[in-house]
């Protein structure tokens, strides 16, 4: 199995999310990052002193996939989190040794 | 330390006076109320900017209302509009200083300067309550200048023709203790105007868009409750059974509107709600604002359970007709508005209020009933055009709305170069 | 604008009025913040439910005080309880309104129905002040029930017999300035009844439960600090001396409270903590509240320092005895409330008071002391078996507690279908 | 209940009484507010060492003003300090109680007691307004002894001075009506002094320190603006037209601030904060104070804009000369302060308060300004040389500042073993 | 090394963490996460609007372990997370290059 | 590629950042995180009840690079977020199979 992890741009979530159940992926996990990159942060001002907040606030997809799936997911989460604008993340995927679900104890394939 | 007497006219009441200047400061704490009831219903990303425009509209009016404002809705110009006699608030800290209108069975027992203070705070929160419909969109210059002559072009001359004894819907005899024409049908059918001009919020109804902070709108709650007394009360300008009775059918209201709001809410979603319940009693504030001088006995307890079970019936109203009024100012606002007015037409009882009249089933028939009704009609038609048009306007020229692309980042940052929240562990 | 003047008794003092209707206003924020007091010391999943029972006790007991919850309180049906001559507040609209007992000495110089407001909002705090021990478990429907049925009969037979004139334990001479045995013994000692009938949160002592935010909580004490000048001195029902004395002591044994518990931290703990400071703050109040215009000099002080110390060495009372008071009832409110009551046969002065009595350090033997450890116990008693037998029945029929998941899930999504924030950078 | 009349002099007057009542209620409530508008500017770590500062200087300076604070300040020891006439507010519980020097034009309406129990709530602010130049970095015991000493060293012997009719600059005819110079200069340059003493917070201006919750702030912001009504208009010590204008004043002051100062910040800065509209707000809520009785018209837009747009400026000094003044106490208190002193002494009108003298602007040439440049420069040195002595003798000794560790850490987990905000989903 | 990630329900954290620390595990990285999966979400009602959320909140427990011992401690995660019902979570296993504590520079098995 | 993920203390996080940019690093994620290992954690106290909190607050950040660059990017890590005591932090490093920027579907090492 892989552990596809993708980066992106917060309001895309829901836009991502619906594709990837459409693409029949089950499962994923979320949370909240923050990412520093090419686009560059914003400027904050407080009584008159300016901070440049360097760190853009991101969301962080984890899909567990089957190895045969990777591509096509990958694929998914390209064309439904692009915006064309610098800033729309990276998607990097990694190898897994073992998947196991808790509840059944269930392992690798089946436990996706 | 400071010299305590100054003169003043020998009949102005001290216990009026400290129950007008508390009530002034209740409903100027109201404004900042208002800001944290809406603040916690937007996302957090625009959440300073609707704390702004509330805070800000603290700002503006009150210079405004203090160089021009107060004399063209208090002033006697005939019952159309005031004059420009006390522009600058000219010679109104004299003792000497009086009002036109006011006298006889209206004469004043406080400071001129007091009425014009407490007044102010009105003329204050009356366009803040825009706010709340105008969500997330709004550009910071252009909401500043749309207020700026809001206030001069719909609030002074509503205000006096209702209010002013001079005015010529009070000549009438349409009966607004505090403000259900002049503040909230106002300000209702106002949002409404500006929400047809702007067009609804990226994503409404598509993307979640769930509160970012309910105990920040159950403050603000507690705050515009706690100052609707000094609104309501107040109006009686002076610390008598009037003003008791107001205040009593003040809170009677807001408890039997939470309370049958929340019954709705049980009844059509399943979930009572606190939400359900913050907005249950600021629609139940909203309907027994005109009738809190001129009702009693029950009459709060029914007001109230109409207005907390119609108001919540009234959300839907933005879904079925698609204009996105973003914290329902319509539904609660203009609808409770126009309810209490029309109802103090049913409710009045001059056993309450010798200088009322006699309402629908106090035996008054339906002459009150009517006045009310073109009370509203007037302030519904004469607002939702002017106000359209002013909206429109500024639209055209420096444009009303924020990008596409700010309003992704949001109010705060693209308006005001702020963040809401920083709490990460972070430093 | 409205008409000013009512027809209202001749001796009706308008700087009378005007404190008193502040002084209710002042009490009715209170609710919402010891809405703030105790959400910000709960998990934020159970936050909204706690606001909300708080809130609601608004909407809910101040129509059945209208309703029949004043009559029973304050008419005249002798010693016991009061009767039904002003249900619905029948009556008490009129200027001619009076009050039975409240006549010679105790003749109200207010309008009757501002004194019915103002009791209202004690109405109101009472059964809320519950809800901090029963805080993350209770069905919010049991709730409603529960509250209400405690209204009628606990809170309105022991307000009748301490309050008015015309109560057994007033008569017997037994003093509650603004609500000791009333407000704070009965509602302490009814949270506990509560907590034997529904027993421990889940996990208690097992996991932690750390307050979800302290600054909410520091606002709850900050508006409970506020509000609560007009709980005791507003109870002078006149802007007076007494009124005046009575603001001073409210302050200053808060003041000493906040000092000695902090004192107590530091020698025990190792640490003041700000929930110290609130939590000392709040001891004072209750402990000074049946004390207010009765004491005077430095007594304030040295009774909110023992309460102080004392309430925070009974925190320790629930985990001797197990039983989980959540957020301390009991070791506030009850423990604060009865040495109060007692430090009135101790510190009264008849100088301060003339209505009032000495007490035992000032020339008046046992005598007070006697009435007031009196009155204490049948409070204790009477609320503390009634209410036992209203929670009991109600969890024997409709349940009073939550199940497991829902506990595990938090009362603000189980119960009202709500999140109280959403910060995410999400959208 | 209560007995609601009690002996009180004739003269007494209700309404005023009411008023002053309320007064004192809204600056003890300007504390808390202070407490949030500071609290919600530094990082999150910090933000109950900063609550915590604010509210205990409720609990321990309340206790030493009427143990001795309140003799110093107003008992008559001559023009340089009070006496011990009144320790542990001897006396004043009697109706027959009178204050030295309050006769005649200034002879008191208000019991006694009430005055006390006023004031009291100035000299609990004063200190805590220094604990915004000093945040994230005091040691709570070391900040506990200092505002102690300070109370009696520096606050009462310039209140004397100031405020007492038998102080030596108020018998000069410095006029300070609700205390330009007694609260904000002092405060502003005390903790100039304090912040020379314990330096830099740790990587200032290398690491972001940006406000952890602006809602806070505002939160706080609403309250000040809120309660400054009773530090200023309850300075007139009447419910009557004085008290009215000044009320006036002070409002319309702190609205033309809040736009003078965006203005000034988007000229500069590009964008108009909701940070800059909370603090504009504050700079002209300090500089009407000293002058809210004494000028009308239009004079307070004239102060206040002038007070938004030069304390706007004024932020800069810090980082010019380099003293860490974390949120800007001396750019808004002490700048702000001296502004408004000197503005009596232009825009000072007897029309307005007969009791005063007319300044610059109103035929009453420089007399009057000299008299203001005076209590200025005297407050500035005499705070500025003790206060620096104080806190350098406490760093000798106890120490004034925490460790590096404890900075990183934050002073909540530090100082009180508490963390502010718990909101993970964790259980 | 292999790191060990699972995804918990969060109020078993604590058994979690009680049950991992007895097994030896000498340290562990927790991070909030929202998942979504067969565990439906839940609704929330906002003035008469129904929002379904379909995030979940959820705990991530990541430790990092030598080979052998991935077995023991994959056994204790399931048995001290287990609920047995829905949404109890995954747990995956990845192989780690090699791992550096910060403080001392010590690599593998020593910076574990 | 690789994926280096530290852990670090939140306040060392500024030092680190700027150390990376220096060292030519393009890019990073960070997250907040909460750690337990041999740095204890703290006591709290509410009205008189102490709760010892295991967690201590930490900060992740992941940094994707290539092979080559791997070594150099930990030391720079190691050197920018020392403060020689306890609760530094870790480090490990995760090979990674494969990398898309999502705004182009650049590849591998162009996509970094
Ligand atoms: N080398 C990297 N390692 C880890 N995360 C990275 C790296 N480079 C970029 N990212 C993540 O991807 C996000 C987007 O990258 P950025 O360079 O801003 O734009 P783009 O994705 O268009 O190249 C960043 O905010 C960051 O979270
Ligand atoms: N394919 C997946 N990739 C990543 N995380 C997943 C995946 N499937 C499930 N999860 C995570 O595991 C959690 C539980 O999974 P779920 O299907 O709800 O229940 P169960 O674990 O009983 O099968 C989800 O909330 C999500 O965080
Ligand atoms: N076995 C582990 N697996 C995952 N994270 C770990 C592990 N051990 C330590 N950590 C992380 O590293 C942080 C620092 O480790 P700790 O043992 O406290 O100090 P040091 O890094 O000096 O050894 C911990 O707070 C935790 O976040």
């Amino acid at each position: 199995m892989k552990l596809i992890t993708s980066i992106i741009k917060p309001f895309k979530l829901d836009d991502v999310k619906t594709a990837l159940r459409e693409a029949g992926v089950q499962g994923m996990t979320i949370s909240e990052v923050q990412g520093f990159g090419r686009q560059r942060g914003h400027t904050e001002v407080y009584r008159g002193q300016e901070y440049t907040i360097d760190f853009v606030p991101k969301t962080r997809v984890e899909v567990l996939v089957d190895d045969d799936e990777v591509d096509a997911v990958v694929e998914v989460l390209v064309s439904s989190a692009r915006t064309d604008k610098i800033g729309d993340g990276k998607i990097w995927v990694t190898d897994v040794a073992s998947v196991v679900r808790i509840r059944t104890g269930e392992r690798d394939h089946d436990a996706i | 330390m400071t010299p305590l007497v100054t003169p003043v006219l020998a009949e102005i009441d001290a216990g009026a006076t400290a129950w007008v200047l508390v009530s002034a400061a209740l409903v100027l704490f109201m404004t900042p109320g208002l800001a944290f009831f809406y603040a916690g219903m937007v996302r957090s990303k625009h959440a300073l900017g609707m704390l702004m425009q509330n805070f800000f509209a603290i700002g503006i009016i009150s210079v405004l209302w203090a160089l021009v404002g107060f004399s063209l809705a208090f002033g006697d110009g005939g019952g159309w509009i005031g004059d420009f006699s006390m522009i600058g608030l000219k010679g109104l800290g004299q003792a000497s200083a009086s009002l036109p209108g006011y006298v006889g069975d209206f004469g004043l027992v406080i400071p001129v300067i007091a009425f014009a203070a407490y007044q102010m705070m009105f003329a204050v929160i009356t366009p803040a309550l825009i706010t709340g419909a105008t969500a997330d969109r709004l550009k910071f210059s252009a909401y500043v200048l749309f207020i700026s002559v809001w206030l001069i072009l719909v609030y002074a001359p509503i205000a006096h023709w209702v209010f002013s004894p001079t005015g010529w819907l009070f000549k009438r005899g349409a009966l607004d203790f505090a403000g259900g024409a002049v503040v909230h049908i106002n300000a209702g059918i106002a949002a409404l105007a500006v929400v047809l001009v702007i067009g609804k919020r990226r994503n409404w109804r598509k993307e979640p868009m769930p509160p970012h902070s309910l105990p920040l709108t159950l403050l603000g709650t507690g705050i515009l409750w706690f100052g609707w007394f000094g609104f309501n009360a107040g109006s009686a300008l002076g610390a008598n059974g009037l003003a008791a009775q107001a205040f009593m059918n003040t809170h009677l209201a807001a408890a039997a509107a939470m309370c049958s709001w929340l019954v709705a809410e049980r009844v059509k979603g399943g979930h009572a709600t606190t939400l359900g319940a913050a907005s249950g009693a600021v629609a139940g504030l909203v309907a027994i604002t005109p009738c809190a001088g001129f009702v009693g006995g029950l009459s709060p307890l029914v007001i109230g359970g109409l207005a907390g079970a119609i108001c919540y019936l009234a959300l839907s109203l933005k879904t079925r007709f698609g204009f996105d009024d973003a914290l329902d100012v319509v539904g609660v606002h203009l609808i409770g508005g126009i309810l209490g007015s029309l109802l103090v037409g049913v409710f009045a009882d001059t056993k309450i209020n010798s200088l009322g009249a006699d309402g629908l089933f106090f035996g008054g028939g339906f002459s009150l009933l009517g006045k009310q009704l073109l009370a509203t009609t007037v302030t519904l038609v004469y607002s939702g055009v002017v106000t359209f048009l002013i909206a429109k306007s500024i639209d055209k020229t420096i444009g009303m709305r924020i990008s596409e692309e700010d309003e992704n980042t949001g109010l705060d940052l693209s308006q005001h170069a702020e963040t809401a929240y920083s709490f990460g562990g972070r430093l």
